[in-house]
């Protein structure tokens, strides 16, 4: 693993390796923090046609650069949206199969993509009460999951102490049979890997290393035994015009200190 | 918060449902709500967040209040610090995602202090809905297979009848009191929303008793100019109090943004020592005030200019 | 009974004896035609707070006179209304518990006030089709019923074709039983009689004589035994401003012919 | 009308959902509708009733469509009259109670040649609701004890494993294609209605496809200056067809109401001879007009400009 530092944060390499994972014509259901600013980003760039549904109730959002809302929930998310609804009815449309992407932050996953944001250490008695689930547990059950976080290998554990956000559980069939028959974890987007998942086992896959990053560095960072698809492929760094838009849209590195 | 069918329908018809007058002070308002109540509170994370009503219900030393919202923020950690709540139903709890973890809902829920009973986000609002509908429970299709339906109480995962599906049923949530805020009503209770709802017309619906806050007073005559703007209905309505700015430091869409500022404060207080700075922060803004009006001088009259002048260019082109 | 023809018409009777029956304060959930006549009427009378709530979806509506709608789901039931909200909606506020009285006309009904607005002879092969039910059901299932018809003979039979909007049902306790705890019927009001139901059989029970009737007159017109109320009442005439309120709404006699 | 989960969330994936221009002649709309299709039709009894595009389907000579709407009226009438629909799944069927029983519907369902299934209005409602919800059945209170339930296909009756209270389970109700007329919406499809809404928000998120005709189309821009006035959003319409007056001879809250001599004439027709008088009716106001302009000069400009000042009038002091 290279040590030179390279000309932009963590952040924004999560928010621009991911902001190249969204298709024009899709609609995204984006979390607060890294995912809006991807989403926003893919917007300006190669996908002006992106539909951004927010939490708060939002459907074919455009945040305005420089004012990016603390949450999903404040009138920021709204400015020249196509349509303002309830936050029942915009949570709604993922059930009802509207969403093609689902887009958040995640405190922790395992191999199978599970996702935990409530409790570190046993949840009747944890050493970290976290924030909760929000609309995570929503979005991760009933769509096409893209996740974007730091890779460290306290965040990257064999099993998270508490599933607030399902992959695909214990893996095969196990989310199917649980009672969630759509989507399942698609991408995770680290600084140093973008991961997908094996069609059978359901196992996190490395499929691409970021820049300066080598297998064993994402290794050393991982607290299971990393899985690499044979065509592992090397990911290219921001563009200066990445990097240009996405500061735009975030000149107080609100979300990308 | 579970009542049966026959004692919903008696506690909904002994309301007096007429067309009349409500308005009244945040005192008396917060005397209609007694201790150990089951509290809906209306807005989500920093927007239209009844703060005028939390205020008064802290400052009245309320016990025991049993508080659900869609999204929690400084509002829950000020009801647990005071003491007025030691039990959140909510789906995420935190001051907001650029302050980082709450430092009070740890040092409350670590310890056992206090319950943060978590749901989806989407069971928050079918339960709302199932509740608003007059149905003991709603469907849905998430938080199977997760850890969290495990944890809750009353929740049944059944076959599907018509076609075999594994679905989730949720209990209805009927609060004994939902706050609201609003930017407009009559003095019926007929309230107009702008922008974000959150799940706050269904809240309205499924509580036994609604108290709404609004940024201004409006005529009847004006309401019934634009019915189809009115989304609570003086039926379901029992108080209403005329609180300006009746959300800060959070935001009225339309009216005023959050108070950054002051909310960076209040963080950087909380976190020296979450404790003593909520116990600090409660007592400046909380108890000493004489009045909502005074509370709103300590914030400071440039923060409230700036954050309307924000607030209102949502409409700007 | 008396011969000589009164000074008003059978709808007009019917419309002004079933609008003294609306307490002020009450929230009436009212059909179109003679309810929403009636209960227009008595908001106009002695009951100016009044909260009627229309099927089309209207909460706290003040029908102008004379601009009576074809039905309750058009403008002319919404000027000046304190809400507009969706059909759907504005039904679950019966079963919310939000509505004292329902009020509708019907085409057929029997001893344990049991509607019939479906079908006239044998459902399968009927010899009259009928509109069916729009949300009679649901008023009927889920608040304390009044209901305003012509008393003809084959109107009040003893036990109606079908059971369209549920009375009493077998009478008893049957109607709790089929899981509708609530309402019930309270009142029917016909060109002959007001009739309540007994507190233990449920079976129609003539509780007052319209002007110019007697029992005969009204047993001669009903399909099953009238039972009778012990403190049987005379029920005053139309007064000359009840009728003067009322053509001002119906001048065109739209639902008063 | 019943799809598994699974072949209702491929159908929607299936959708081009993306923000584009979708705007096409009734013409264009009518052929997205194939021979049999389940359609939901918006409006309620003479309230934004999408005339224009059932006259398109009928002049198409569409065959087998089931029809659901809460209420019916003319429409349905036709609908059967032109052999377009042998099956309409509705609460209430009639012109409307002002012109007495259905002569057409009567003739119709009493010799068996079409089929009227009857659900309680809130049981409409409550389909629609559950097929936009995307889960199979809703629970509600009422239709238990009636005829009706027994006569229905696929009603359960069930014990609430919450309360014990017996509950009514009816199943979602998710049509081929939704037709939903509206004062105003742009040409991605999002669409901003007034005043009544009846069934149309649920209807259109049920439906498989939603073909909208509206009253004027106007820009994007404008509606996002308003998004809170959005009340169907773009990514659920597939098609859009401007038509002023296409809900005439039935009203367009706000813009014009019913065209009451033009109904009573029709109702005059049909009272003669029902069969007769609905092809007389058709021929000279379905088929033979060359275009929907047509439709509308042979109803007369007198009748168009007098509904259309009774129906502004509702705006006015």
């Amino acid at each position: 693993m290279t040590t030179e530092a390279p000309p932009y944060t963590a952040s924004e390499l999560l928010a621009v390796a991911s902001a190249r994972l969204l298709r024009d014509g899709e609609t995204v259901f984006a979390g607060v923090g890294i995912p809006l600013l991807a989403a926003s980003l893919a917007q300006r760039l190669d996908a002006p046609g992106l539909t951004i549904l927010f939490e708060g109730g939002t459907i074919g959002a455009f945040v305005v650069p420089g004012q990016l809302p603390p949450s999903t929930n404040e009138q920021r998310c709204t400015r020249r949206a196509n349509m303002v609804l309830s936050s029942t009815d915009v949570l709604l449309l993922l059930q009802r199969g509207y969403v093609d992407v689902g887009f958040m932050g995640g405190a922790q996953i395992d191999q199978y993509g599970n996702l935990n944001s409530s409790f570190i250490g046993d949840p009747d008695r944890p050493t970290t009460r976290l924030p909760g689930t929000g609309g995570g547990n929503d979005i991760a059950s009933l769509s096409r999951m893209i996740v974007a976080m730091k890779h460290e290998k306290r965040r990257f554990v064999e099993k998270v102490d508490f599933v607030t956000s399902p992959g695909f559980l214990d893996g095969g069939g196990s989310r199917h049979a649980a009672g969630l028959p759509r989507g399942g974890m698609f991408r995770v987007v680290t600084d140093l890997g973008i991961f997908g998942f094996d069609d059978k086992s359901k196992r996190m896959t490395l499929l691409a290393l970021q820049p300066g990053v080598d297998v064993t560095g994402v290794q050393d960072n991982t607290g299971f035994a990393v899985q690499v698809a044979p065509d592992l492929s090397q990911a290219p760094p921001p563009s200066e015009r990445e990097l240009a838009v996405l500061r735009n849209f975030d000149p107080d590195r609100l979300y990308t200190a | 918060m579970t009542l049966s069918y026959e004692e919903l329908c008696r506690r909904t018809a002994a309301r007096d449902r007429s067309l009349r007058e409500k308005v009244m002070s945040l005192e008396e308002a917060a005397a209609l709500v007694p201790d150990g109540a089951s509290l809906g509170i209306g807005g989500s994370t920093l927007s239209r967040t009844p703060m005028a009503l939390v205020w008064a219900l802290i400052r009245a030393r309320k016990r025991d209040l049993v508080c659900a919202r869609g999204i929690s923020s400084s509002e829950g950690e000020l009801l647990f610090a005071a003491g007025a709540s030691r039990h959140l139903i909510t789906s995420w709890f935190s001051q907001g995602i650029v302050w980082g973890v709450s430092r009070i809902m740890r040092a409350y829920t670590e310890s056992g202090r206090a319950r943060f009973e978590e749901w989806s986000h989407m069971a928050m609002g079918m339960r709302f809905r199932a509740g608003a509908m007059g149905v003991p429970f709603l469907p849905m299709r998430s938080m199977m297979g997760s850890g969290l339906a495990p944890r809750l109480p009353d929740i049944r995962e059944i076959e599907c009848p018509f076609t075999g599906d594994k679905l989730l049923l949720v209990p209805a949530l009927n609060p004994d009191v939902a706050l609201i805020h609003v930017q407009r009503c009559d003095a019926y209770g007929n309230a107009q929303l702008d922008g974000l709802q959150f799940m706050d017309l269904d809240l309205a619906m499924a509580a036994n008793r609604v108290i709404l806050s609004t940024e201004r007073i409006v005529s009847n005559d004006q309401i019934r100019r634009m019915p189809d703007q009115t989304k609570i209905p003086f039926i379901a309505v029992d108080a209403v109090v005329e609180a300006p700015y009746g959300a800060a430091p959070h935001e009225c869409y339309g009216v005023y943004e959050p108070l950054f500022r002051h909310l960076d404060g209040y963080a950087a207080l909380l976190r020296k020592d979450p404790e003593k700075g909520a116990a600090e922060y409660l007592e400046r803004y909380f108890y000493e005030p004489k009045s909502w009006t005074e509370y709103l001088e300590r914030i400071g009259l440039e923060e409230l200019l700036d954050a309307a002048r924000r607030g209102r260019s949502i409409y700007d082109d």
